[in-house]
């Protein structure tokens, strides 16, 4: 290995010391006060605009007919991407075997949890009738009428209700054993009540531990397909369609891979600052860092590829509405979109080919979080884009965004990381178990 | 420790290590002198420690196969027999059992199930949970989750003697022998 | 014909201007916000319920009882839960167009034609269509007014009878009655008998668009006032000189109804000449785009040419002069009401010389009871009154306060007499300078008595009782022939007499059978003409700007200003709502360097008006058109201050077109609001022309579902489509369709299920205007249904693309996948704040929806529901022709058929297998059940392109 | 250590692990039942209405047919309520001094109408034609059950969408033989009921 994936000198002790302490310690420190309390505000600020938008209807957004769908389904898929780099890590990377997964799968899987839910929340809000949303869902009624199965909509609710379940209990099964220790050191009473209950009396027995691992790697085996498969079913949402712009069978694979991309871009986002501050560099390692550019670089080739691909079909397929699409989508009165995206997107992140910048961690997070704008803006480029101008010339019209549309936006962003706070202020962050088992491979005592 | 009033009774001696090998080492011996009942505890999955143990194999894939599949073939037919058994409607011109458009939600259901099966399975399988458990009345256990590897060898064993297993398990080069009350 | 000239993409690329440039490249324009409202306490609570019902279940406690009121003594012949149809007039311009009202146990709700009545023949127009919203009008005036002050019926009595008395010592000097045109026999011979009774008294008709011009001209003529009755029916040449007779002139829908029949085999030809640019325009063969200006002197060329003079070497006059030529006796030359009478003079000339009296022309005694130059009329009463010999007014209708040309200062001179009466719809401008105002009743709750441009008379009925302490004309010239006790029944009823049975009868059928004290007129065949006058001669045209002025194609003369369905109505062509616009070529807007929302500012024989420029491709250049009808003050809560008051730069010299106007930008902008952003076709095969190759019906992977005895099914023939917009309005009130107001339309958030596509095609200053209504096209393979994840939307197995309101979620999923967009969406709860007089309007048979909730087409499910009932309680098929949307029962083109396509006999089948049916992105494989015959024109070869 | 929890809170916990999915289980039919119950439904529940009127007396009794009251059930969506004229056309002669009647009799002296208590009620958005299913042979009965047995009126069925779709579904079970029979897939069209 060119460089540790956990810094020297460590011991089973130390790094469950060093973990469990973030957690365990009494004191409240400044930063997460400050920190949790703007993400709050803007929690705030969400449940209010929630409430105004129950009152009023969705007409506060900017959408119109043509354009039916705007900020909302932009920021669900948005989200949804973001959400996969967590189940990506830690499944993906846990059977390809790829150590130096073990020290950021936690966090990323919380991020993941915490995207989801964020992202939960736009298909709900963005319908007219919201209090009729569990018409999509399955159950015996009084009017005998069901779900209509065709709809990529009702794919959605069954694939994003899957994800989240599964993500979760991923996470809450890799979290047992760390919430035993955290049990076992807590100092005060109602801390080990608590993290005992939730760690279901967990004693590391030799044959808990085997049957833990096969259900840890069955899971893993199954979110794999799953992680592939959500993305995939949000493309239908497009992919489906007649829409120029959205009907494109390469929607599923360039979504799915643009989805790890800024989730990875998250995850760095994140990671850096968090590192920094709780001092956890010995366990976040500038290896990690590079390993995950790497990943952004590869996929974002994809992504770049997808865009290419679906130039190139615009023109090849001859179709004067697809061809038209593209033209708009370029020269359009959304040109500026389109061509932020290609920068942000395709353009800036070709520097993480050059070590040096991939060695800069500055750089690094500047990339990612440009990356996260990226994708934002490729989603508005796919939604409003093709829906401003789509068959007949005589409906063809505009989207502007009102107020309403960005507060819901920055309130979900308040929301995640106000979870994100309190994941990092009352669960360890860090796979305390798993890095034993580096510790012992790495140095064998 | 060890001078406790005899007569209480006890889950069995617990005696600890500090390396996953010794632990490993320590159980072979064991199992060699004839001790059936015993279980290993470590902060960490240690590998060998299982079959050591003489357990080899677990009930958990099954399971979560027999998940899966209740849960693809449940997907489907809730789909087929909503749209074209209890009320067929015109979608579109699709047809009523328009099947390739139920794919997803019944391989989204195949994982679901699944995925639940396997938890559930584990923690079934593991007893868990079981907040209550003798072993966290010794004091010394809580380092299982830290940094120190036990055997515990049971009092139910058919060769069990609190002195004769006790003094068993001091030959070994353990941190210490200890006795885990039932109470 | 190809589509030709240079592609571009809006007027504003086409001039390649600096804002559109910014508009590429401007991602979010700043003016997108709704300014939030905080929350009051009614939205408090409604967000404790909205939040209650997020909590998921449906109500769990039992709803309160709804209570059900029988009658006491039952109506005859009401049978609860089924309409009535009931005979009467709707009366436009003081002419009457008969129709059918449906009334909902006692409430009429929906207009239809009359198909017995000549001037309607079944079909009605946008007008008539929306009257019925303005009986709901919660801004009608409801009390008498006396000086501010609300008063009674039996007070303004008293008050006029003193008045009266004074008059009678002195003949009646001083009383004048200013009426609007008049055609009402009862109405006149009431006004008749007060002149009996005040022989100095006298009798003023005035409306701000009338027919003076032709009036003049046939005063001189044939020496008396005659009208002249046109045959389109009859014409295989029409030329237009300025006149929009397909959608502006009294009896347009007989007129459209007739030309519309020739636009099919033989087919008629249209020539038009005009400035601005219209439905009839756009309808013709050959449209030249001239200033209203020039066309006395073009006018006076083609009757020379006709005569064998030269033409002045202009290929298109040839041309077109060999075209009437040749069409001897089949031909027609008509004129614009805004010509000078020189215009008028020539037409008639040129149907002489061509033989067209008596075939496509007939001149007939004047409908009007008495007809007068209304602007020397209305003029005369100023003077007087500025005189001051002028005490006592009557104005009945009207509200030249508003309407009278500027020059007369008519307001101004109103103030000098004694005691002002004013009867009037609603509390207008008029009504405020007035010592008494009388609200009006609706012309559904008042008998009466009208009559149409052909003379045909018909017994108006009273469909309600008047929802407020209306008066009608009739009552109120009684009160002032001293009997104001007589119910309006008695007045009409008395001067009709005949027998029961026959009145009964004419009332029945809208039409008066029985032999009417005014005998339909009798026709001159020819009329001498006197030589010379023709045309007006060569009128010097300066190069300056000229003003035109016209009516309002959706609020008329400012009469419907406060009709939200006309005031959302999109103007033909412009598209434009709720505001009326200058109207500019596109050459002129280049060279005065202005833009859509630019405002000017048009100074005219000292007077100024600012107004917002709109940029009109085909529009004559060095020409601006002025509409009237804004600019209200009081016209109510929708119509007050709305535009620009065209009247307050109007002359009565120069009622309708003004030389030497002086334009200036000001350099400020206006916002205006466009139903339609983008008019031109993108080489895309929208509207198609000519044959079709049949290549459309692709083939489909899904195996067919079992064919039914019914398969509804539309065709729209784009060849006699006028584009005159009465389907929009037919649609709204039959489906309870609800207006949004300007800031939503503005947002593309218009409700109308129908719309008339509007492209232009070629050259942006002589551009072909194409129409194209555009509705739910129930494809058989809908992109919506599929994706709609409760089922909301579905397809019966009759074809329908059935839309379940109640289902609806709202995810608006479907309207982005309509290739066609003519989904529409609640955004908003449309019908929030709606009194309770306005839910008397709504159609019972249609649910109203709610927020968050998709609507479009359903082809009248309620129509085709009721019929299929009526059909299965007889035990027979349903037939051909039973079942009539709305958009086709009330257009006056014929240009819709609904029916059923399963049946090869019908006559919905029998279009669609004509070559010319074709399925608009049919390539989609959408299989659309509406589908449209391609647009086929009979330009004259010898045109000069 | 000492231990955290007692020996019962392993029992506890795991039943309350798995036990949760017989409890989500057991809530979900509680719900069903609940809102097909009479409580919510209103079925079989007897309203208050200003004039004590009784089918059974009418009907039965005195054998009246339903169409003598109900006019336009035969030809109009609406089967129409008896106006106070109906009733006064008996009693005017019978019980006309009856203290029960004399809403009735007040109605018909002040013009005022009587206002009922609706007690089959769909909604709005819920077209029901009385007139095409009595033609279609579907026996009052049906839907009213059995009224010439109510002393005073209560409505019969839930009025349901299921309620509709089961008779829309097997309409051969429902009308009188012999009357032309549609296809299911016919009348379980949305806009059979809804527009």
């Amino acid at each position: 290995m060119s460089q540790e994936i956990i810094g020297p000198g460590h011991t089973y002790a130390t790094v469950t010391d060093k973990i469990s302490s973030i957690v365990l310690t009494r004191k409240w420190s400044l930063n997460w006060l400050v920190g949790f309390g703007i993400a709050f505000m803007l929690t705030m600020l969400l449940m209010y605009t929630i409430a105004y938008l129950l009152v009023k209807g969705v007409g506060l957004w900017g959408i119109n007919i043509p354009v039916g769908w705007g900020f909302d389904i932009i920021n669900f898929v948005w989200w949804i991407g973001i959400g996969h780099a967590g189940t990506l890590i830690s499944a993906i990377l846990l059977l390809l075997r790829q150590e130096w997964r073990t020290s950021i799968n936690r966090f990323a899987e919380a991020m993941t949890l915490f995207a989801v839910a964020c992202a939960g929340l736009f298909p709900l809000l963005h319908m007219g009738r919201p209090w009729f949303a569990y018409w999509l869902i399955p159950y015996p009624n009084t009017m005998n009428v069901w779900p209509q199965f065709r709809s990529p909509l009702v794919w959605d609710v069954f694939a994003v209700t899957t994800y989240l379940t599964v993500s979760l209990l991923f996470w809450f099964v890799g979290l047992i054993p760390d919430l035993a220790t955290l049990r076992d050191r807590s100092s005060s009473r109602s801390g080990r009540v608590i993290y005992g209950m939730l760690a279901m009396g967990w004693r590391g027995s030799a044959i808990h531990w085997h049957r833990y691992d096969v259900a840890y790697l069955l899971l893993a085996g199954l979110a794999t397909p799953l992680v592939v498969s959500v993305h995939t079913v949000v493309s239908f949402d497009f992919a489906t369609s007649v829409i120029p712009g959205w009907h494109t069978t390469i929607f599923p694979p360039y979504f799915v891979a643009g989805a790890i991309y800024s989730g990875f871009a998250m995850v760095m986002v994140l990671a850096i600052p968090i590192r920094a501050v709780y001092g956890l560099e010995d366990f976040i390692t500038l290896r990690h860092l590079q390993n995950m550019a790497k990943v952004m670089l590869a996929t974002g080739l994809i992504v770049a590829y997808g865009y290419l691909m679906e130039a190139f079909m615009a023109w090849y397929s001859a179709g004067q509405y697809e061809r038209y699409m593209m033209l708009n989508r370029i020269t359009g009165p959304y040109g500026a979109a389109y061509l932020g995206l290609i920068l942000t997107n395709v353009l800036i992140p070709q520097l993480l080919w050059l070590k040096r910048v991939r060695k800069s961690v500055l750089a690094l997070w500047c990339i990612a979080f440009i990356v996260n704008i990226g994708m934002w803006l490729e989603r508005f480029v796919i939604v409003v884009t093709s829906l401003s101008r789509d068959f007949l010339p005589s409906s063809w019209d505009m989207y502007y965004p009102t107020v309403w549309d960005w507060s819901t936006f920055i309130g979900t962003i308040g929301l995640f990381f106000a979870l994100l706070f309190l994941f990092l202020r009352f669960l360890p962050m860090i796979s305390i178990f798993e890095m034993r088992t580096l510790v012992e491979k790495s140095e064998p005592q | 420790m060890s001078d406790k009033t005899s007569d209480a009774p006890i889950y069995g001696l617990l005696a600890e290590f500090e390396s996953p090998d010794e632990l490993i080492d320590a159980v072979r011996r064991s199992r060699a002198a004839g001790y059936q009942k015993m279980d290993a505890y470590t902060p960490f999955p240690v590998e060998h420690l299982a079959e050591a143990l003489g357990f080899h194999k677990t009930a958990l894939p099954m399971i979560v196969l027999i998940g899966g599949l209740v849960g693809c073939a449940g997907g489907f037919l809730l789909q087929y027999w909503i749209s074209a058994v209890d009320y067929p409607l015109n979608i579109g011109g699709r047809p009523l059992n328009s099947w390739p458009a139920f794919i997803p939600v019944t391989f989204e259901l195949t994982i679901l199930v699944a995925a639940l099966s396997a938890v559930l399975g584990m923690l079934g399988l593991n007893r868990l949970p079981m907040p209550y458990h003798p072993l966290f009345n010794s004091p010394r256990f809580a380092l299982a989750s830290r940094n120190r590897f036990f055997l515990c060898i049971e009092a139910r064993d058919a060769r069990f003697s609190r002195e004769e297993t006790a003094k068993f398990l001091g030959e070994m080069k353990s941190k210490g022998v200890s006795e885990v009350a039932v109470e | 014909m190809k589509p030709t000239g240079k592609v571009w993409r809006t007027l504003d690329e086409y001039s390649n201007s600096a804002e559109f440039q910014k508009s590429l490249h401007d991602e979010f324009p700043p003016h997108a916000t709704k300014p939030p409202e905080p929350l009051d306490r009614r939205e408090f609570l409604a967000l404790i319920s909205a939040s209650l019902a997020v909590a998921g279940l449906t109500s769990c406690a039992p709803a309160i009882p709804e209570k059900i009121i029988p009658y006491v003594r039952p109506p005859e012949e009401v049978v609860p839960g089924k309409p009535l149809f009931f005979a009467t007039a709707f009366p436009f311009g003081g002419y009457g167009l008969g129709v059918l009202v449906e009334s909902h146990m006692g409430r009429p709700t929906k207009i239809e034609g009359n198909p017995d009545h000549p001037a309607s023949r079944g079909s009605t127009d946008a007008f008539a269509q929306a009257s019925v919203l303005s009986l709901y009008d919660q801004d009608r005036s409801k009390v008498i007014i006396s000086g501010g002050r609300i008063s009674t019926w039996d007070g303004f009595i008293t008050a006029l009878a003193t008045e009266l008395e004074t008059k009678r010592l002195n003949k009646g000097a001083g009383l004048r009655i200013l009426t609007e045109t008049i055609t009402s026999p009862t109405l006149a011979s009431l006004l008749g008998r007060i002149l009996q009774q005040f022989p100095a008294a006298q009798w003023h008709q005035y409306e701000p668009v009338n027919s003076d011009n032709a009036r003049r001209a046939s005063r001189m003529a044939l020496g008396r006032y005659m009208d002249a009755l046109y045959h389109f029916d009859k014409a295989d040449v029409i030329l237009s000189l300025d006149a929009d007779f397909l959608l502006s002139m009294p009896g347009h829908v007989r007129a459209a109804r007739e030309f519309a029949s020739r636009r099919r085999n033989p087919m008629n030809r249209l020539y038009v000449l005009e400035s601005t640019p219209s439905i009839t325009g756009a309808s013709a063969d050959h449209r030249r785009p001239v200033r209203s200006s020039e066309i006395p002197s073009i006018a006076s060329r083609i009757a020379g040419a006709l005569g064998g003079k030269g033409s002045g070497g202009d290929a298109w006059i040839d041309a077109l002069v060999r075209d009437l030529q040749s069409a001897r006796g089949k031909s027609l030359v008509l004129a614009g009401p805004q010509q000078p009478a020189g215009v008028h003079l020539a037409a008639h000339t040129i149907n002489m010389s061509l033989g067209n009296v008596g075939q496509t022309i007939e001149y007939v005694e004047p409908v009007e009871a008495n007809p007068v130059e209304q602007m020397e009329s209305l003029k005369q009463l100023t003077r007087d009154m500025q005189q001051g010999t002028v005490d006592l007014l009557v104005v009945v209708g009207g509200n030249p306060v508003y309407t009278a040309p500027a020059d007369l200062e008519f307001a101004k001179h109103f103030s000098n007499v004694k005691t002002r009466v004013h009867l009037s719809l609603y509390e207008d401008e008029t009504s405020d300078l007035c010592h008494w105002h009388v609200p009006e009743t609706h012309y559904l709750e008042s008998w009466g008595d009208i009559r149409s441009v052909d003379g045909t008379i018909t017994i108006m009925q009273p469909l309600i009782n008047p929802l407020y302490a209306g008066k009608s004309a009739y009552e109120l010239l009684s009160a002032v022939l001293g009997q104001p006790t007589r119910t309006t029944y008695e007045i009409v009823r008395e001067t009709w007499g005949g027998e029961e049975g026959e009145w009964r009868k004419s009332v029945h059928d809208g039409i008066a059978t029985f032999s009417p004290n005014f005998p339909h007129p009798p026709s001159f065949a020819g009329v001498p003409l006197p030589e010379g006058e023709v045309g007006g001669g060569e009128v010097q045209i300066s190069d300056s700007i000229e003003v035109v002025i016209r009516a309002d194609p959706t609020v008329y003369d400012g009469r419907f200003a406060n009709n939200a369905w006309l005031q959302e109505l999109p103007k033909p062509i412009t598209k434009v709502v709720w505001d009326n616009v200058a109207l500019v070529s596109p050459e002129t807007a280049q060279r005065l360097d202005l833009s859509d929302e630019d405002v000017v500012e048009i100074q005219h024989d000292g007077r100024a008006i600012r107004a917002p420029v709109w940029v009109s491709p085909g529009h004559a250049k060095d020409s601006i058109t002025l509409f009237l009808g804004y600019g209200r003050t009081r016209a109510g809560s929708l119509g007050s201050n709305r535009g620009y008051n065209a009247n307050s730069i109007r002359t009565s010299a120069a009622p309708w077109i003004a030389q030497n106007a002086l334009v200036r930008k000001m350099g400020v902008r206006y916002a205006l609001v466009s139903t339609q952003k983008h008019f031109l076709m993108e080489n895309r095969d929208l509207v198609r022309r000519g044959p079709q190759d049949r290549a459309d019906n692709a083939l489909t992977l899904y195996p067919e579902f079992p064919p039914e005895e019914y398969a509804w099914g539309m065709s729209i023939d784009l060849s006699t489509c006028i584009g005159c917009n009465a389907c929009v309005i037919a649609c709204q009130a039959e489906n309870n369709i609800p207006v949004v107001g300007k800031t939503e339309v503005g947002r593309s958030r218009e409700m109308q299920w129908i719309r008339i596509d509007t492209y232009y095609e070629g050259d942006a200053n002589r551009p072909e205007i194409l129409f194209q209504p555009m509705l739910c096209q129930h494809c058989e393979n809908a992109p919506c249904e599929p994706v709609c994840p409760v089922a909301a939307t579905t397809h019966s197995n009759e074809g329908l693309n059935e839309m379940t309101y109640n289902r609806c979620v709202g995810t608006r999923y479907c309207s982005n996948n309509c290739p066609y967009k003519v989904r529409r969406f609640n955004f908003f709860d449309w019908h929030d704040g709606e009194g309770a007089v306005m839910s008397l309007l709504y159609n019972p048979d249609v649910t109203v929806r709610s927020r968050g909730v998709m609507e479009k087409c359903t082809y009248c499910v309620q129509r085709i529901s009721n019929a299929r009932i009526e059909a299965k309680k007889q035990d027979r098929p349903i037939r051909d022709g039973e079942i009539v949307t709305a958009c086709q029962g009330t257009c006056p083109a014929n240009a819709i058929v609904f029916g059923n396509i399963a049946d090869p006999e019908s006559r919905v089948a029998k279009l669609k297998a004509e070559p010319r049916n074709y399925g608009v992105l049919a390539e989609l494989n959408t299989r659309p059940r509406t589908t449209y015959l391609a647009k086929v024109m009979n330009p004259n070869l010898e045109m000069p392109r | 250590m000492a231990q955290i929890f007692h020996r019962s809170t392993n029992t506890l916990s795991r039943l309350s692990i798995f036990g949760a999915v017989f409890i989500v289980a057991a809530l979900v039919t509680v719900v069903g039942v609940f809102i097909r119950s009479p409580y919510v439904t209103e079925a079989r529940v007897v309203r208050e209405q200003p004039v004590p009127f009784s089918h059974k007396h009418h009907v039965a009794g005195i054998g009246i047919d339903c169409r003598y009251c109900h006019t336009s059930v035969e030809d109009s969506s609406f089967a129409g309520i008896p106006p106070t004229k109906t009733c006064m056309n008996c009693h005017s002669q019978v019980w006309s001094d009856s203290p029960m009647l004399e809403p009735v009799r007040a109605s018909f002296r002040e013009d005022r109408s009587l206002e009922w208590t609706r007690v089959n009620d769909l909604p709005d958005f819920v077209y029901f034609d009385h007139s095409i299913h009595v033609h279609r042979g579907v026996q009052c009965t049906t839907c009213h059950g059995r009224v010439e047995e109510m002393p005073m009126t209560w409505r019969e069925n839930t009025l349901f969408m299921e309620w509709c779709l089961d008779c829309h579904r097997h309409a051969d079970q429902y009308q009188t033989p012999g009357r032309r029979i549609d296809s299911p897939m016919k009348l379980t069209n949305c806009s059979v009921c809804h527009r």
